[in-house]
């Protein structure tokens, strides 16, 4: 691998807006994957954390060159993205559905959150976190929705979905649906009188 | 600048995701503290806040609907049968089919949190998403002829079709009307100019808007704040502040 | 000025999508703008040809950094890969949107289409199908968008815009490219209240 083949790459990683692999590197600067393994070791010290203002970085898809962390606020700055807004919980939740089980349909969210998933979607789209991925075989052929490279790479996931932690893990601490019944059922013994009680419900409305 | 859309689509009933949030924080919480939970009236306040912000749709209301049917058809059978609760297929199903819904539920929202906590322990991580600013010295390709162009008809027909599809009931649910501001817009025009007709107020508004003006109406006459006089059906409809009325019309709806 | 600066000036620039003023870099990274100006040195020394595979470069509106010289080939070969690879179900019906309707503004599109395009068109931009086309007169005059010379090869569309083929909806055939943008326009026109940010109209009324 020679200097220039560096600087080629370098200047492959800085033209593509999204990750490259080595194979798609190798192939558009006329030279071996092992040149491109070298010359990516090369840039890595040369795009490190401290050295420049833009590191070099692995995503599932590839590799990525984005603005360093101190650069984040300036950046923000530069791109009016300071105004934007967190998540919502609807998004949030909606992300790890489509992260977990996608390709997802509309209608399949809705169902594991119990509540109309259209403005999450429609926000997660927008923000390019997830986007459509074909149709279901399901009745009415509701559109499926995958996650994106962007998810991988705003959420700096190395391995993409495998990155993500096994959602048995996550819910290791939470009950089982044996418990969660026994406490619904136990729920709805207590709840008896409450919820029979001719509420402020049909006087409010 | 934010996206046009992006406001309107944010609007997020905290702190409850959606009624399985509400249910499940409720069935997590410790058995001792039950019996100090109404339920009943979380629902209500839940419906109602959903209501206060302008977020009641049909499909949020009905699965929540669903829910509360659930846990009553539950409570009901509980009442039949304390003791045989167990022996009684169809309260056993209905109590699964929610336990594992809930419990489904809850695993996703451990996701979604580990994203969350993800998303704050990375930062904000930017990168360009289009082609930078300058473009490198570019040779001409040869690439004449490798797009077919009936693809993009089919592509267009997709889009149009999909449009028409929306136009039918879907299309209703989605329209997000402004109805808080409509409602806020009526409460200042009739408090300016102290009377005025419907027609006027709600000048320059498309027949979708108007509609929510006119639910404006009803609810600030429901509310006590607006009278409103019609001589004849389909006649001009006259607006006026009702601060007398006032103290009559909240001491009725209580 | 500090190394810091210079880093933050170095993001900003591998960031924008335009070349940036000193004035604009001074402001987003929140530096004066001889700090800025000493930054820029620091820059061109290391971005210079030969040192780095991306060089800065001075143009009329500012600075902007640019894929050197020596990597012209590679970056021709990556972008004809990336124009090559099959469009996404959403560029495609973007690209569509664009071809029989525009010049079209993003907000546009996203009417039309039902969702938002910001990704779909960052992707055709870059592969060279679809150029910036002036502003919009609407309200926030946003960019409108047509379609290229390019496009028009790739799609073997010898009269541009009166070759593209007439659109089979539900069996009827909208015959003539103007016919179809007129139908395009006022579903343009029927979205606008619903996806557009609600208000202005209480507002201004």
């Amino acid at each position: 691998m020679t200097d220039q083949d560096a600087r080629v790459v370098e200047a492959l990683l800085f033209l593509a807006s999204e990750p490259l692999d080595e194979r798609a590197l190798a192939d558009a600067a006329g030279i071996g994957e092992a040149d491109v393994e070298e010359a990516i070791e090369v840039l890595l010290e040369r795009h490190a954390p401290g050295a420049s203002g833009v590191v070099l970085e692995r995503v599932a898809s590839g590799w990525a060159l984005r603005a360093a962390d101190e650069a984040a606020l300036a950046c923000a700055r530069l791109l009016d993205r300071l105004a934007q807004r967190p998540l919502s919980k609807a998004a949030l939740e909606t992300l790890a559905v489509v992260a977990y089980a996608g390709p997802v349909s509309r209608p399949e969210i809705a169902r594991i959150r119990g509540v109309a998933a259209d403005n999450p979607v429609q926000s997660l789209l927008e923000r390019g976190l997830i986007e459509e991925a074909g149709r279901s075989d399901r009745p009415g052929q509701p559109l499926l929705y995958r996650t994106t490279t962007r998810f991988e790479r705003v959420f700096a996931l190395e391995e993409g979905r495998h990155s993500l932690p096994p959602i048995d893990e996550l819910g290791e601490d939470l009950p089982g649906p044996d418990e969660v019944r026994s406490r619904l059922v136990a729920m709805a013994a207590e709840q008896a009188v409450s919820i029979e009680e001719p509420g402020p419900a049909a006087e409010s409305a | 600048m934010a996206p046009s859309s992006a406001l309107a689509l944010e609007l997020d009933l905290e702190p409850f995701a959606g009624p399985f949030d509400l249910l499940l924080a409720l069935v997590l919480r410790d058995a001792l503290d039950l019996g100090e939970v109404p339920v009943a009236d979380v629902c209500l306040a839940y419906l109602a806040d959903l209501e206060a912000a302008g977020e009641m749709d049909l499909e949020s209301a009905s699965e929540f609907l669903v829910l509360v049917a659930a846990l009553l058809e539950l409570k009901i059978r509980l009442l039949l049968a304390p003791d045989e609760v167990d022996d009684m297929p169809d309260a056993q199903e209905a109590a699964e089919e929610l336990a594992a819904r809930l419990a489904e539920y809850a695993r996703v929202q451990a996701a979604a949190r580990w994203l969350e906590e993800r998303l704050a322990a990375t930062g904000p991580r930017l990168f360009r998403d289009g082609p930078p600013a300058l473009r490198p010295p570019r040779p001409v390709l040869d690439d004449a002829g490798t797009g077919d162009p009936q693809a993009l008809a089919g592509a267009l027909a997709d889009v149009m079709a999909r449009s028409r599809e929306e136009a039918e009931p879907i299309h209703v649910l989605r329209r997000r009307l402004p109805l808080l501001r409509l409602l806020d817009h009526v409460r200042r025009v009739v408090s300016e100019r102290g009377s005025c007709s419907f027609d006027e107020a709600v000048r320059g508004l498309d027949r979708g808007e108007q509609a929510a003006a006119f639910w404006a109406v009803l609810d600030l006459v429901r509310g006590g704040e607006v009278a409103v006089t019609q001589s004849e059906p389909f006649g001009p409809i006259r607006m006026r502040a009702a601060h007398a009325a006032h103290d009559h019309a909240t001491g009725a709806a209580a």
